[in-house]
């Protein structure tokens, strides 16, 4: 009798499946939005908080409806300033972790002014931020790049610190130049560390830049949804949170697939 | 006793000097009182939790509840502790602005709250300007520093009885341009708000009343009151809340209780032509004065 | 606890090429089969197939056991790298299977395991701080400790000198008597010691190499198993492989 | 002639030294405070901010005297709900990617959840928490505890579904049970993924306090700061900040020779 | 670029305990040196004590080269395991080397190498395409294109079969003419053919081994490399191993 083995452990989780890998990962987004909205309605009959606390996913459908073009005025600037903060954030963080990986001293002194930047509350950092940024985009690109980069420098440094001794013993006796052995053997060995601290830094991404636009803004959702609060307007409040959710999700969504080839 | 829960509007600060000094002198006692005082970050919250059933009183701000009437919040106000504006559109005293007219081309930071750029409109047409003529700049944590280190020209929403002070002690000197002068029409800075579906108007009032109790020492005793203020927590003893102190005593309000509907009916009026609401509600949705006999609320 | 006979039959594909093929693989029941063959040729891809694992080869064909049951829990398999758990000492990486299983293991058993494969006093050691034929020897004690009726080895003396080969050889083949054992090895020697059949995959073909009458395990030494030795030995030199004419 | 091989490349980098690991632990930490001061007195002196938004370490070392009783107090609180949002969170955060790892279908559904629970901003967040949490340590452990499982649980995850596809073919004959290859295979596997969420909730455990803090408090260096902010006290904010700081590194440091044992 | 001899003289110490010596073991200049002995017994720790890398086990003593200079970047050191970057294809692991030191790789070399260990056309695969045998055959090309006067060989025929492995002893034996090398081997037939100087570490002590007296590389099958693998077999069977008496 043929017995096609039976997989009684599921098999390599990264296995790729038949279906492309875009429409394997957009299916899911779909499900996943599906999974929000009932979470959220969920939330809303059992736990039943005041519409203006928590209002339902209907009447913030309607805010998003009233004021689709507020919104994606807004929400566009807050893109801009995620996708700049992504990209200097982990740029920078890469270039740190390898920078550290080199010295152990270097770690010594330098971990700590990591450890600091993410340690210091924004109303704190908030005047200084403004007092050498000013008000434009500057201040909320270099808060989501202070929030980018800790979890990629942090991750990546981590891995450039794992690497295989055996590897380290064949660039020694190869009489390897260390900068090469970063190159060649540490930086492509750590790259799914990398991928981890990137894919945390997606989802950090917008959230810093909607802190730096409190920092001070005229603009973007972060400013929007202040706003909103201040006046009373939950739904609408809710409409811009909804947005930024979304734009979380897709930037996640994105970094993930980016990120798949670096594992 | 009957318990009840007060939201202040913030940190415990002079403002709340009546409720501090009604708790430390034994007002709420004598009243049968059980006051338990609790201090949110975000001034937004007090009025919610109130209207959600999870605070009894919230200090809340006149604006801020035209504007959470009109989206339907159940609250209104039982009572006033500072009877005037506080807001006031701060500058430099030494800087380049003079008069409101100066404004124009400059840059005016603001905080969190949504009514602000509808006082700063209205201050600004007293000036013969409109809200195109500036740039309005959220500075959300930093009202005072954003202007004295001259990333704005002026701010809004700045207390009169702390920035000011603030900047003195900083030595950089403030001055005010008033909202009450300037096309805005007066109104009640901090109200005690309720939830007219759940609150007891007797229990109120006996709060009210504790709470005038407490305005009578403040005003009688001005020192002695900060005195026991200072000394209700180690972060409350410093020189700002001394000088603030002196500055709020005169702003109290004496009457706690007492309602005046037509200051509440001409800040409707002002908020709906402002276009942050849609029409204008009777007062009586708005405000109450519970110790009223007979009168209960609609 | 009966030893089923396998029959693996079918075409190897790799990419749209064949890369062995059609042919049939029969196990005896309760007997080991050697397989021989140049490097590449999909040794291991057939072991993995009758696993029922997944390999790069896709089988257009089948596997059966006699008994018309799966391969489910009753294979052991001895990959080509050993697989310890480096954060697992020598007893724990012995005692796996039955952990992973969520029964009890027999550390008694486990412990004469590891001193029958000459790791007595390392059972506290980690993988890390054993030298390459050490590990390889706790694999095998891990596969042993499986106790299964079909037992697939994957060049499991590979790292071993001669005098240890030799008492591993003598240590399976008499904890894997009656079982259906497929042995894949490069050395000829090993396969005429322990074959009940011989295989040769060459070409994609499998071919039947004769063997001395004697049953296994045979003596290294005995005439015809040298006899055999040289001539298997000389074939074995003929086969193509893939590895080219060196330059 | 003798020779000792020299190291052309540094030896791996995780090898021990001779003295004890308290002790080469500890010198870089007051090395690290001083680097810190440094660089604060650094910005100071360089960029000159007014004292007003970044006063000189030494009127905060004054402020830090004056105010010792107090601001040990409030850090006292923070303190607690730090660990306690750091062991909650972790253990929250773990036991999450073993139950994602073991079903792509959850982790299709959950992951969304996860993002949103990271995207939300605190002041959306802030009158949910205190509806349902009331206005007690609750609400900020429940914060620091959100900030703390996400990149425990993320981090965690990676590693988990990275399992080399060796021991799962392994663990298949062995006709494992689920369960068991993560237990035995799946997750001492990932320990070291596990360690650099560790790593990364260890710095963001104290700032999630602050933050929960924020949400309604009387107590704990967040409130403090909050109001000394607010009643621009700013050597006192620096002070209770300087505190915060010191608590997060030596959080992380507490954490990373815990998490030495997980590499 | 002469190659140099190397003596390593001393005791090595595991822990407290002495794993072997005290010894000294010569490496003749631009000779093949073959090392056997038991699993477990030094042999890999020896080979990375003369590449200067870090070992378990502590020299009491030194390594020392004729010519006086320090092993540094003149020896070419093939592991155990093939240490490949997954990351990289055959080309790219064969011309890690050069890429490592910063210099171009003489790419044509690296091909040539690539199709002379039997893989030509599989330039562009990833190790983990390979199988063992060729994953092995990769790490000793990438061992050849470093062309160093010192090459240490850690079993590095040992996934090969015996075809695949005769053919790449010749091209090592070629390619490696006057350098000194170093081959840690188990196999008796390979160390005859390939020794200049044959060692045994046993017991902690080396042993020199007889050889015939024809010169490396010596046909496999010639009268008296026959005769003396017959009793270098019977030698090493003798040998106490760290294998204990199979229970
Ligand atoms: N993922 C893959 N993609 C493409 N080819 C592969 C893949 N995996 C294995 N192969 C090829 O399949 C063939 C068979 O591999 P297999 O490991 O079965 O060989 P083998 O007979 O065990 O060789 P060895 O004796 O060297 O271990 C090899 O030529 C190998 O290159
Ligand atoms: N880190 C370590 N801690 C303790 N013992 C170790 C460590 N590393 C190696 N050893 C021991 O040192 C001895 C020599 O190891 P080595 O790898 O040199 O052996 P070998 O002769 O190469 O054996 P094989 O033929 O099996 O490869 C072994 O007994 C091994 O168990
Ligand atoms: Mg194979
Ligand atoms: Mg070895």
């Amino acid at each position: 009798m043929s017995a096609p083995a039976e997989p009684l452990v599921p098999a390599h989780p990264h296995t790729p499946g038949a279906a492309p890998a875009l429409v394997r990962r957009v299916a899911p987004a779909c499900v996943a939005g599906l999974a929000i909205l009932a979470l959220w309605q969920g939330v809303v009959w059992v736990a039943a908080p005041p519409a203006f606390i928590l209002p339902g996913p209907l009447a913030v459908v309607r805010a998003l409806a009233g004021n689709a073009r507020l919104i994606a005025g807004h929400g566009l600037a807050t893109l801009w300033e995620v996708l700049a903060g992504l990209v200097l954030g982990a740029g920078l963080g890469a270039a740190t972790a390898v920078g550290l990986a080199f010295s152990r001293r270097a770690r010594v002194l330098a971990m700590p002014l990591l450890v600091l930047s993410q340690a210091v509350p924004v109303f704190a950092l908030a005047p200084l931020l403004t007092l050498w940024f000013g008000y434009g985009m500057l201040p909320k690109v270099a808060m989501a790049v202070l929030i980018v980069y800790f979890p990629v420098a942090s991750a990546f440094l981590d891995g450039l610190l794992r690497t295989d001794p055996g590897w380290l013993d064949l660039a020694r006796t190869m009489r390897a130049r260390p900068g090469r052995v970063m190159w060649h053997l540490r930086i492509p060995a750590a790259l799914p560390s990398l991928a981890s601290g990137l894919r945390l830094a997606a989802v950090y991404a917008p959230i810093g830049a909607v802190i730096g636009e409190w920092v001070g803004a005229s603009r973007g959702l972060g400013y929007l949804m202040l706003l909103a609060n201040g006046r009373a307007r939950i739904d609408l409040m809710f409409a811009a949170l909804f947005v930024l959710v979304v734009l979380t999700l897709a930037t996640r969504l994105a970094v993930g697939l980016l990120c798949r080839r670096l594992d | 006793a009957d318990h009840l829960t007060v939201m202040l509007d913030w940190f415990v600060n002079p403002d709340h000097g009546p409720i501090v000094i009604a708790q430390e002198k034994g007002y709420f006692a004598d009243e049968g009182l059980e006051v338990e005082t609790i201090a949110p970050a975000d001034p937004s919250d007090p009025p919610k939790m109130v209207a959600a059933g999870r605070a009894d009183i919230a200090v809340s701000y006149q604006p801020q509840l035209h504007l959470q009437v009109h989206e339907g919040l159940p609250l209104i106000r039982v009572g006033t502790l500072v009877a005037t504006p506080l807001n006031c559109l701060l500058v430099k005293a030494d800087g380049p602005i003079g008069s409101i007219a100066d404004l124009k081309g400059r840059r005016v930071g603001f905080s969190v709250s949504g009514v602000e750029s509808a006082l700063l409109t209205a201050m600004l047409g007293s000036g013969g300007l409109t809200a195109d003529d500036v740039e309005m700049v959220n500075v959300n944590w930093s009202l005072s520093p954003a202007l004295m280190s001259g990333q704005v020209d002026a701010v809004i929403g700045a207390f009169r009885n702390f920035e000011l002070n603030q900047m003195a002690l900083e030595n950089v000197p403030g001055r005010c341009f008033y909202p009450e002068e300037a096309g805005v029409p007066a109104y009640d800075e901090l109200i005690y708000v309720a939830n007219p579906e759940r609150m007891d108007a007797a229990v109120i009032s006996r709060f009210l009343a504790a709470t005038e109790k407490a305005v009578q020492f403040i005003v009688n005793h001005s020192q002695e009151s900060f005195r026991i203020f200072a000394a209700t927590a180690p972060e409350l003893d410093d020189a700002l809340n001394a000088r603030a102190w002196a500055d709020t005593v005169p702003r109290l309000a004496l009457r706690p209780a007492a309602l005046d509907a037509g200051r509440y009916a001409r800040f409707e009026a002002f908020m709906a032509g402002a276009g942050l609401i849609d029409g204008t509600l009777p007062v009586s949705r708005l405000a109450v004065d519970t110790g009223a006999v007979g009168e209960p609320a609609q | 606890m009966t030893a089923p006979g396998i029959t693996l039959s079918g075409r190897g594909l790799l990419g749209g090429q064949t890369l062995f093929g059609p042919l049939t693989l029969a196990l005896p029941a309760g007997r080991w089969t050697c397989l021989l063959g140049p490097s590449g040729a999909g040794k291991s891809s057939l072991l993995r197939l009758i696993a029922g694992l997944d390999t790069a080869v896709r089988l257009e064909g089948g596997v059966s056991f006699s008994d018309g049951a799966g391969p489910q829990g009753r294979i052991a398999y001895m990959a080509q790298t050993d697989l310890l758990c480096p954060w697992l000492d020598v007893l724990g990486n012995v005692a796996l299977g039955p952990r992973l299983r969520g029964t009890r293991p027999d550390m008694a058993r486990a412990r004469a395991l590891i001193s029958a494969v000459g790791l007595e006093g390392r059972e506290d050691a980690r993988p890390g701080a054993l030298s390459g034929g050490q590990r390889q020897r706790v694999a095998l004690a891990r596969t042993l400790m499986e106790d299964c009726p079909v037992v697939l080895l994957d060049e499991p003396f590979s790292a071993l000198d001669a005098r240890t080969r030799a008492g591993m050889q003598d240590l399976a083949a008499r904890l894997l008597a009656g079982r259906t054992v497929l042995l894949v090895t490069h050395e000829p020697g090993e396969a005429l010691r322990l074959a009940h059949r011989l295989l040769m995959l060459g070409d994609g073909a499998l071919t039947e190499m004769p063997l001395p009458d004697a049953p296994p395990p045979r003596a290294p030494d005995a005439p015809d198993t040298l006899t055999a030795q040289g001539s298997l030995f000389r074939a074995l030199l003929g086969t193509s492989g893939s590895a080219g004419a060196p330059a």
